[in-house]
């Protein structure tokens, strides 16, 4: 369903994603693993149409992404995480995680089966909810941002580094939220990137491996066997 | 100074303060959002004055009806706001949003002087004046001393509408929610599926349209000059200033300080009357370092 | 290779007056308001916009006139002197209180303080002329006094000697660790608290070498004009300044004096040509050239593939400076 | 590394720290010491006020009640550079760059500060303390980054570089926030190695957090365990990171 | 010397910012005034070319601007400036440059008083006598008031203009109470404050030297509230906004003209070429000429004169700048009023128009009536002496000076 066809991406001319390569099915959850600077966050934000792709193209059902504008992708069902949280600090944390759905103008059943879905995945959402989101800590951060893309990602979700700087305790939960979350939903593709692979061993059953911009191997269930 | 006085300055003031705060409003509004300090922000305020002036001018000298200028007073604000606010952003800002802000201000500093000479192209030198919404009103009496209605009643309320209505606007609406969005994060918004172009496009606009409005209220008591431009934007930095950033509550009371302090100052110490706007500023600046109600967004670590 | 070029640019200067003729006091007048852009630039370095900087601009203007008033035949070097030592000791005075303030808030409260001491020299007009101003007479220069013709030349070649030095201070003091403390201010200030450094004294010191600037500029242009009005506070000159800098480009000292040239030449030019529309024809440039070169002029040649070197990134500001920004936009620059 | 429990006297000791906000308590009662020569390691579930707890020694926020002493001075009231100053450098969970430097140039900095190196006729780039700086890098593994934009880098090394600065201005004690996080697992062992060594021979007392529980067991002499801005328990890494509670509160059966 | 190809002349007016009011039409006229006697032949048979510098540029652009005209272009005279602050800086650089330079409209009389100059004139009155002649008006007409108050722009012109006129007061008429000194900004959009407090303190006399937008803004909020019925307004530049106002200037009110002149002069009105002029002028810019555009005139005249008496000086041959200098002590000439005359301090001297408005049905708007024309000498400080310090020595007697009254003729 996501396809990159030799992907060059540059940033100020400088050359950061060299022939990127590698297809992401229906239902299927893909670990995009690398070094620090490989490029795994500039692939991610080249699907969401943050980066300036020189060559290549990127399919996603077939079409070609770059005839979506970046703020219309979201509403083909990708729902995206940042590194970095990006949340919005003068929301609440309830009102993030609720906006995409604002902006994308679904009806009231539909949020409320959404978040409950998202509730689900993510208990401790719901006591944090009223907190301006700009007081949560590192970690709690975290899981709002997952909840964030959670309310639009119905075809294709992607993390970026979704386990650093959260507490093992946190870690697992959320490694169990991603698990809960492929039961509960399985149509939907997840690709995440870590450069922890051990804790991806219960999910992810493929790993792309990155190195200096570059697709460096592609191994199906290579971490489970690890 | 009787307690009778001290009323009459508060009205005087009141009416002050509603104009600039409909020209600062919108200053503060492209600001907080954009983060664009717009310089010819005055000059969408003389070019709706002068834009008034002229179809309240034209109304009035085909014979219709002159309760028709109030009207035409808002089209023109809106035709102003639409016309050249929607081109610069199309044409100028959007080409550098990514760029130092002080490139931007450049930018809009620029465009201002353009504006201000091609203004003078359109209208000449001649002061313009616009009085029917004023006259139509007529004239209030306070302890004796004669105000007029568009000034105490009209400019205030409106004023007082434009506050209300942005509050409403910003916080209470989708599309209030989405600027306020992109304000913090423009990337984080576009990936949650907000078209930031579209509402860096709508904010700009909104607030041309206000600085417009400003103006065109100003025709029916003041003369459209040249120049006029240049003297609101100064006053309308030290409201946006001294209120805190993006502040439409701290522009309003802070438009609110300006005006009465000004007015008390006719009364009190005419000589500080000029300088009222950047005491005030330097004062609440001194105890409020990012305004009255700005807050340290502190950086995480 | 661009060593070549600035000695190529300092030989043209030293020339000019050979070249330029009856043109002369326009190039005085470009290089006098240089020294005070140059103190702008300096503070742009940190990421702070000073919309109030004609205040020491003026200082150093009114300080010639009232010396030159008590003590006829004052000389230039004395002037000087006098100039920068008060514009230095106003400029601290000023920056203890706005060194702690930041974007917009710097920009305003500076603006404040010059409107102030507008007010204040019209106010006072038994003192300070009002607005007309007050004489500043032709200074002597070590002791010889010079003709109308003479000391155009004089001036002009004590200005050029005197904003080249300040050139090339700046430009040290930027290279110095506490230069690039300023520079790393606009990028982090918490990490130079963090690292044990003052930010507000970064920020003083910077202001109060670009007060002497500024005053050294506003001496040179008082004696150009021979006169000293509360003009030279008012909050338009103050941008003027900001708008030169940031025209010629916050890279590097240099920037300072082509963006006065190119202002000073395309206002006086487009007044020239078409004295009721040279407002639009310097906004129509400002714009083409912000456009072209977001860098400024000194990126043009770079812009056009003509520079030799690819210049480092500091040449062309980026995005991440949130120079006038919201502060609340610094927490996601992070 | 296992240096039994600690002895000699708290370089830094902090009693009584308290501070909320709004409704959130992020540090009711902390009394903590840290003693010299030792590599405290503190651990807790998200949120529970480890980094508030680091904001306050270093002068970022101002506790509600509450005293941290370092050798002996009190600290709250102090700003962070004067902090700095008397010894304790810090290393961010959020990487803080002068992002518009080079990574050499970054250091440089820190250093001249260090240094008091205010000659404005030296040029930053020709300070002696280069070579210095230049091994620093080295021992995080950014050396050959060390003319790269900071803000060109990816977050992992942006995390390494901030610890590289805080080792520049030679401190007595070493606060790092999640000093590893980001790393990618294949580098943060190497790095980390490395790095407590040269804590060790520049007898560098530090404290960080931290969620990796190898890194924790690996690298730290001690552990103290934070929960809801309280100090649940301190001790030897294998016995605290043993504890029923701790592994129900923060590490997770 | 030899007759060039033609006489350039150098101007400096506004085009641009609020002073562009006076600018614009004064250089209209200009233009009016080179293309009339260009058509007559020229100065002596050289015809004029003329090139403009906008003010409004800013004071080194003007300067640098004026250089070369000077330097470059060489013209032969500059009519320098509008503004007194541009004055004060364009005086001594014409001195340093040797060009002859008419001081057209700025005002300040200080200008003089302060330095002696060789080639700097002024080819009409200064603030002293264009002060004191409404003043006396005032005196004369309403001699019974007890309180004034006084509503100027804040600055030089707002300032000094109020010094005049108090300075004059407390000498010639100490019992007067001076109720309110309100000085709001300059360009300020509103005076709701200063309308209020004045109708509070109900002032027998309300004197505004405002000019331009400035004076229309504040006219037209003090009638729409009714405050010109209970004080008598002296606005002593009002002249320049009589059209502008139509009928939101109540009459009644004592405008003057900073100098003798007005599109219905009672004494010029007649002559076919004021006739020209005032209808050629409105014909080219439909509106009537101002005082700016008549100062201008004089400047023109100035030069015209000037250059004839050099040439006749000359033996008819056509003078150098020097001999042209030189001429200009004691030049008479005449503009559009009554004849004027440089006084040996470079001044000119020229008599003043004031009166108070009527409707007359022919005009849309208040034209002046009961005319006073002030002659110069008795009203202004003999050369030498300076305006405040001169004005104390005044005595009660100076308040029986008077001009000779004109009634408007229907
Ligand atoms: N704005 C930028 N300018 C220049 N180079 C950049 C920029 N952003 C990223 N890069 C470079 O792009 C490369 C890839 O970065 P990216 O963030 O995708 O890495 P990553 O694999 O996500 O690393 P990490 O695990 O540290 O997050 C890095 O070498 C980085 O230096
Ligand atoms: N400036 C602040 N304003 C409001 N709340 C804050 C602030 N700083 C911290 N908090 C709150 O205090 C609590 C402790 O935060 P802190 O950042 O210390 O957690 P932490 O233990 O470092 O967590 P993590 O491991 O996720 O980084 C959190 O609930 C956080 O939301
Ligand atoms: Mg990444
Ligand atoms: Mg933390």
């Amino acid at each position: 369903m996501l396809t990159f066809e030799r992907v060059d991406v540059s940033i100020q001319r400088i050359p950061i994603l060299r022939g990127i390569d590698f297809a992401v099915r229906e239902r299927e959850t893909v670990a995009l693993v690398g070094r620090n600077g490989a490029g795994k966050t500039t692939t991610l934000r080249s699907v969401m149409g943050f980066t300036d792709i020189v060559g290549g193209r990127i399919l996603f059902q077939g079409e070609d992404i770059a005839r979506v504008a970046p703020h219309d992708r979201p509403a083909l069902g990708i729902g995206y995480a940042p590194e970095d949280r990006r949340l919005f600090s003068r929301f609440t944390v309830e009102e993030n995680v609720l906006l995409p759905a604002r902006v994308a103008k679904l009806d009231a059943s539909e949020t409320q089966r959404r978040l409950a879905r998202i509730y689900e995945v993510l208990p401790e959402l719901r006591d944090l909810g009223p907190r301006p989101a700009g007081s949560v800590s590192g970690g709690q951060g975290k899981m709002v941002a997952l909840g964030r893309a959670l309310m639009l990602a119905t075809r294709l979700l992607l993390l970026d580094e979704p386990f650093q700087g959260l507490a093992p305790v946190l870690a697992n939960r959320y490694a169990e939220a991603l698990g809960r979350l492929r039961d509960l939903a399985p149509e939907i593709a997840v690709i995440i990137t870590e450069s922890n692979p051990a804790l991806l061993r219960r999910f992810a059953e493929r790993t792309v491996t990155v190195e200096r911009g570059a697709i460096a191997s592609d191994e199906t269930a290579s971490i489970a066997a690890a | 100074m009787t307690l009778n006085l001290a009323f009459i300055a508060l009205l005087d003031g009141l009416s002050y303060a509603s104009l600039i705060f409909l020209v600062a409003v919108g200053l503060t509004l492209i600001f907080g959002v954009l983060g664009v300090l717009n310089v010819a922000h005055g000059s969408l305020y003389a070019l709706g004055a002068y834009t008034a002036a002229t179809f309240g001018g034209q109304l009035v000298a085909a014979g219709w009806s002159p309760w028709l200028t109030y009207p035409a007073l808002v089209a023109a604000a809106l035709c102003v706001g639409l016309v050249v606010g929607g081109l610069m952003e199309r044409l100028l800002l959007r080409r550098i949003y990514d760029k130092d802000p002080v490139l931007q201000l450049l930018v809009t500093f620029a465009v201002f002087m353009m504006l201000e000479n091609v203004q003078r192209m359109i209208w000449g030198v001649q002061p313009y004046y616009m009085a029917s919404p004023l006259q139509l009103l007529g004239n209030v009496s306070v302890f004796g001393i004669n105000y007029t209605a568009y000034q105490t009643i009209v400019l205030p309320v409106l004023a007082l509408a434009a506050l209300l209505g942005l509050r409403f606007f910003l916080r209470r609406t989708d599309a209030g929610a989405q600027i306020m969005a992109v304000t913090e994060d423009r990337e984080a918004a576009t990936a949650i599926g907000i078209d930031a172009t579209r509402v860096y496009f709508v904010t700009f606009v909104v607030g041309a349209i206000l600085a417009a409005l400003g103006g065109a209220l100003a025709t029916p008591t003041t003369s459209v000059v040249p120049g006029m431009g240049a003297n609101m934007i100064v006053l309308s930095f030290a409201v946006a200033a001294s209120a805190g950033l993006g502040q439409i509550e701290g522009a309003a009371l802070s438009a609110l300080i300006i005006g009465m302090a000004r007015s008390f100052a006719v009364y009190l110490a005419p000589e500080f009357e000029v300088l009222m706007p950047y005491l005030i500023m330097v004062v609440i600046l001194l105890f409020r370092p990012y305004g009255l109600f700005g807050t340290v967004q502190a950086r995480k670590i | 290779m661009r060593r070549a070029a600035l000695l190529v640019v300092v030989a043209l200067l030293l020339a000019l007056p050979f070249l330029a003729g009856p043109m002369l006091t326009l190039g005085t007048i470009v290089l006098a308001k240089a020294l005070a852009v140059l103190g702008v630039f300096l503070l742009l370095q940190a990421g702070q916009v000073s919309f109030g900087h004609g205040m020491f601009f003026a200082v150093g203007a009114y300080s010639a006139a009232y010396i030159g008033a008590a003590w006829r035949g004052a000389d230039l070097l004395v002037l000087a002197v006098a100039a920068a030592g008060l514009s230095a000791l106003a400029g601290l005075v000023v920056g203890l209180f706005v060194a702690r303030y930041r974007s917009i808030f710097f920009g305003m409260l500076n603006l404040a303080f010059s409107m102030v001491l507008f007010a204040v020299l019209e106010k006072f007009f038994h003192l300070t002329g009002g607005t007309d101003g007050m004489r500043i007479r032709r200074p002597t220069l070590l002791g010889f006094e010079f003709g109308r013709g003479s000391f155009d030349l004089v001036l002009y070649y004590f200005v050029l000697g005197l904003s080249l030095l300040c050139a090339l201070l700046v430009w040290q003091y930027l290279r110095s660790p506490i230069g690039q403390a300023l520079k790393a201010l606009k990028s982090n200030e918490t990490r130079l608290e963090y690292i044990g450094l003052s930010a507000r004294n970064t920020v003083l010191a910077a202001y109060v070498l670009s007060a002497v600037l500024c005053g050294l500029g506003g001496l040179s242009l008082g004696i150009v004009q021979g006169l000293a009005t509360p003009d030279y506070t008012f909050w338009t000159r103050s941008s003027e300044f900001v708008f030169i800098a940031v025209l010629g480009g916050t890279g590097h000292v240099v920037g300072a004096f082509a963006g006065s040239l190119v202002y000073e030449a395309v206002r006086f030019y487009a007044a020239a040509l078409l004295d009721d529309s040279w407002q639009l024809i310097l906004g129509a440039v400002l714009i083409a050239i912000i456009l072209g070169a977001p860098g400024g002029i000194i990126d043009l040649p770079r812009r056009f593939g003509l520079a030799g070197r690819k210049r480092k990134a500091e040449a062309a500001p980026t995005d991440a400076a949130p120079a006038m920004r919201a502060p609340y936009r610094e927490g996601a620059a992070s | 590394m296992r240096a039994a429990s600690p002895s000699g006297s708290p370089l830094l000791s902090a009693r009584g720290l308290e501070i909320r906000f709004g409704g959130v308590v992020a540090a009711n009662g902390i009394d903590l010491d840290v003693f010299e020569h030792e590599n405290l390691a503190i651990i807790g579930p998200n949120g529970a006020g480890k980094t508030t707890f680091l904001n306050i020694c270093t002068g970022y926020l101002t506790p509600q009640a509450g005293s941290v002493r370092f050798e002996g001075g009190e600290l709250i009231g102090q700003p962070p550079r004067r902090i700095t100053r008397l010894g304790i450098a810090r290393a961010f969970q959020i990487p803080q760059l002068f992002t518009e430097h080079t990574v050499l140039e970054n250091m440089l900095l820190a250093a001249a500060v260090r240094e008091r190196s205010w000659n404005p006729f030296r040029s930053l780039a020709s300070l002696p303390q280069r070579g210095e700086m230049l091994e620093l890098l080295d021992l995080v593994g950014c050396a050959d980054l060390h003319d790269k934009r900071a803000a060109d880098l990816p977050e992992g090394q942006r995390k390494l570089v901030d610890i590289a600065i805080a080792l520049a201005l030679k401190p007595r004690l070493l606060l790092m926030d999640e000093p590893t996080s980001g790393v990618a697992s294949a580098d943060k062992f190497a790095v980390m190695e490395i790095l407590v060594s040269a804590l060790r021979t520049a007898k560098v007392s530090s404290v960080f957090v931290e969620h990796d529980m190898e890194m924790v067991t690996r690298y730290a002499s001690r552990v103290a365990v934070w929960s809801q801005g309280k100090i649940q328990m301190t001790g030897e890494p294998t016995r605290v990171l043993s504890d029923p509670d701790v592994i129900r509160t923060v590490i997770g059966g | 010397a030899e007759k060039p190809a033609e006489l350039k002349i150098g101007i400096t007016t506004y085009a641009s910012g609020p002073a562009s009011v006076f600018g614009v039409p004064a250089r209209s006229a200009a233009e009016m005034l080179a293309e009339q006697i260009n058509a007559r032949g020229g100065i002596q048979g050289v015809p004029v070319s003329l090139n403009f510098v906008d003010e409004g540029a800013g004071v080194e652009t003007l300067t640098s601007e004026y250089r070369r005209l000077v330097d470059q272009v060489g013209v032969d005279v500059m009519f320098a400036s509008i503004s007194s602050g541009v004055c004060n800086n364009v005086a001594p650089l014409a001195e340093d440059l040797e060009v002859l330079n008419f001081m057209w409209d700025c005002g300040t009389q200080r200008i003089f008083e302060e330095e002696d100059y060789d080639w700097v004139y002024r080819t009409q009155a200064n603030a002293t006598p264009e002060i004191l002649a409404p003043l006396l008006y005032l005196l004369e007409t309403r001699p019974d008031f007890k309180t004034v108050a006084v509503v100027n722009q804040d600055y030089a012109w707002g300032r000094d203009s109020w010094n005049i006129f108090s300075t004059a007061l407390k000498t010639l008429k100490p019992d007067v109470e001076i109720v309110a000194e309100l000085f709001p900004a300059f360009g300020a959009p509103d005076y709701s404050a200063e309308v209020s407090r004045l109708q509070a303190l109900a002032p027998d006399v309300i004197l505004s030297t405002s000019w331009g937008g400035d004076l229309d803004t504040f006219v037209r909020q003090a009638n729409q509230r009714g405050l010109f019925a209970n004080s008598q307004f002296v606005l002593p530049l009002a002249e320049s906004s009589l059209e502008r106002l139509g009928a939101d200037l109540p009459e009644g009110v004592i405008v003057g003209a900073r100098g003798d002149h007005y599109f219905l002069h009672p004494e010029r009105r007649g002559d076919e070429d004021f006739k020209a002029f005032t209808e050629g002028f409105r014909k080219r810019t439909g509106a009537w000429p101002i005082y700016s555009a008549f100062h201008m005139a004089q400047a023109f005249a100035a030069l015209e004169a000037v250059y004839d008496k050099a040439t006749k000086a000359n033996g008819g041959e056509w003078p150098d700048h020097e001999q042209v200098r030189e001429a200009m002590d004691g030049l008479e000439f005449r503009g559009f009023g009554r004849p004027l005359k440089i006084r040996e301090d470079n001044q000119g001297v020229e008599a003043q128009l004031v009166g108070v408005t009527v409707s007359d049905p022919a005009y849309p708007f208040r034209v002046i009536d009961k005319m006073e024309i002030y002659p110069a000498e008795p009203i202004m400080a003999p050369a030498g002496e300076e305006s405040i310090e001169w004005i104390k020595t005044l005595k009660p007697d100076f308040l029986a000076t008077r001009g000779d009254r004109f009634d408007h003729a229907r």
